[in-house]
């Protein structure tokens, strides 16, 4: 169990002087970002941004989910991968790029594919999952883990020059991710950053949103993107804000009386494979 | 032109415009002597301008899972979804989900 | 003069791949971000992630102003930065950083304070300016700078929760900095970040913008976002495009016959010192 | 309440609302017999919801430099600045520059 600390040392202070002086953060939420631990799946285009603003802001626990290796074509946008670490394993680039930027973060490295059988034991000792994942299996799995685990999900996702950010079960009201998607779509509709592409600017700007919804919720601090969907279009630089529904009555996994009792095969009942490289799944 | 039009707009965000020739914003101009609820748009927008594989926009009789219908930057399940009665200068915007990161 | 590059080599075309494949970019676009330099002024919380993503993009040539040292206070938010380069001059840090994530990008590292004797020597060999300075007196001496050399001004500010976004100087109606605020603020009613505080994700987002919107510039892809303002509120997560006024025909700097025809004393006509640590000048 | 009324939205932005009781949104109810600008907007302002130091809002009849105006998202010099008069359901946007980064 993680120590909790209870005060801010000097080099703290010294360190986070320009965010503590700000109107409802302060030593408090300073204190709470120290003692809050973050779980962000997925080290690649909206990963990177996310974990390094939550390292410097001073978060004190930080997870990191990838089975994935550092590859050439992750460099145009996946920026805590620096050209010597090509070949090593996501998570231990991003845990060495962090730890220059923050040394005082404690970071722990989750090598692996997230599936129902180990999805539970990796978010528990978290407070915030970040979904900055680049499938629909594990969009999900984790927003059914969160919900049966009663933790905020601030999913990103960037395609091309579009993005999209909104924070699922948050609050009393706050709807999940099925609730917007009860049923997955269809494997020929979905397109993946590899067939697709996606600017890296685009990535980095979702991924940091990701980390201010996560450093907001942590505090305390301001207005959290619950019930609501931020768009962003690249191309023409437009930004909208959506009012989507609150809680569906009837959810399978976030309802008074869930359907979903526990996590399923999600691979299975989405058609299609937990990674960005493949086809859909072959069901025959 | 017909003595009674119901314009609206027609969006496109995240994909979803390249089911429909590539185009992100459209002025329809409808026959406004009859009622247009959501269920109708569609129809009329796949007989009319959806040019790519209606799979991928339709299912059924409704959006196939995973595009979102906002009229008026507001969820259209709030607005009683595919029986909303259109409104003149009402925007619905479509919007594909991403996935990616 | 700088070599211009007529293709792509395997590599460039491996690493970049997921940025080609973007309707409207290809290997011509790529090609042009091969063969572009751009300037960043300002290596703190807006130019750190600019930097990161026109680097990581391809950009072949990077320009780095910033006189100051890299201080404790700066970690939080200025991302290029680490631990280890703490009271290394902050350009340096930044080259050192940005080398490792592009090790084919040219960086030239202009550690110096910018003013109206050197600007246009320091300027003169890049194709667009990011503005990720911190003072009043240095905004309105690159818009001038600008104007009088043609170039496109992508410029970004940020402030506590709050963030700003537009490109001056671009295109036949794009305003410039002196058509929207043709008298400076009184000194009084500026707020530094040393003073305000400011939130490292927010100008995460904003600086990654402005290297989109560099990035637009020089591929020629989208709509730049000229004659509009992007406002945006992290507090509440909202975001507003605003549409802003076209060239104002009696601007001093960017009319047709403007009343100001060589660079000024900008700390004089501000009544501000060109950093973000002092008081107002004392001009008696 | 009286018979008529011009209902308008204030909001403040970027620090502006600062100077005004740290609110970002006001609905106002101004008298609907008289004809409303922005410049007897901003009287109204002055005498009634400016906190501050109001030299920090206000210079001689207009708003200070660094501070935009905005009038249902679009820059009020398009529509006549000071001259401008205020619409039912106007939505008047005040946005400090800000310089930092
Ligand atoms: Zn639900
Ligand atoms: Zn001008």
């Amino acid at each position: 169990k993680a120590e909790v600390h209870t005060h801010l040392t000097n080099d703290d202070i010294a360190r986070f002087s320009r965010q503590l002086i700000l109107p409802g953060f302060g030593v408090q939420g300073q204190l709470k970002l120290k003692n809050s631990a973050v779980l962000i799946v997925g080290m690649g285009g909206l990963g990177c941004p996310a974990a390094q603003y939550l390292a410097a802001a001073g978060c004190g626990r930080l997870g990191l989910v990838d089975y994935d290796i550092v590859e050439r074509n992750n460099f145009h946008r996946q920026t805590l991968h620096s050209e010597k670490k090509e070949g090593m394993s996501k998570v231990d680039s991003a845990r060495i790029a962090l730890l220059e930027l923050n040394s005082s973060c404690q970071i722990k490295c989750h090598t692996r594919l997230l599936n129902s059988l180990n999805a539970f034991s990796v978010l528990r000792a978290y407070d915030v999952i970040l979904d900055c994942s680049d499938n629909v299996p594990t969009r999900y799995l984790l927003n059914d883990a969160c919900v049966m685990l009663g933790k905020p999900l601030v999913s990103g996702s960037a395609l091309k020059m579009d993005g999209q950010l909104t924070v699922y079960n948050y609050g009393a009201d706050g709807p999940c991710y099925r609730c917007i998607y009860p049923v997955p779509p269809p494997p020929e509709a979905v397109t993946n950053c590899g067939d697709g592409g996606v600017l890296g600017a685009i990535t980095g700007t979702i991924g940091a949103l990701q980390a201010l919804e996560a450093i907001k919720v942590i505090v305390g601090l301001g207005e959290v993107l619950a019930g609501r969907l931020l768009i962003y279009d690249g191309f023409s630089n437009l930004f909208r804000n959506i009012k989507i529904r609150s809680k569906r009555p009837n959810c399978h996994i976030c309802s008074a009386e869930p359907l979903i009792r526990d996590l399923i095969d999600y691979e299975l009942f989405c058609g299609m494979h937990a990674t960005d490289k493949d086809n859909p799944l072959q069901l025959l | 032109m017909s003595a009674k039009e119901l314009q609206i707009n027609l969006e496109f965000s995240a994909g979803a415009e390249l089911l429909f020739g590539n185009i992100k914003r459209r002025k329809l101009s409808l026959d406004g002597t009859v009622k247009w609820t959501v269920a109708s748009l569609l129809k009329w927008m796949h007989a009319n301008i959806l040019t790519e594989r209606p799979e991928l926009f339709l299912q059924g009789d409704t959006v196939r899972p995973g595009i979102l219908v906002l009229i008026n930057d507001t969820d259209w399940e709030l607005l009683g979804e595919l029986e909303y009665e259109l409104q003149p200068n009402d925007n619905v915007l479509f919007i594909s989900t991403l996935h990616g990161g």
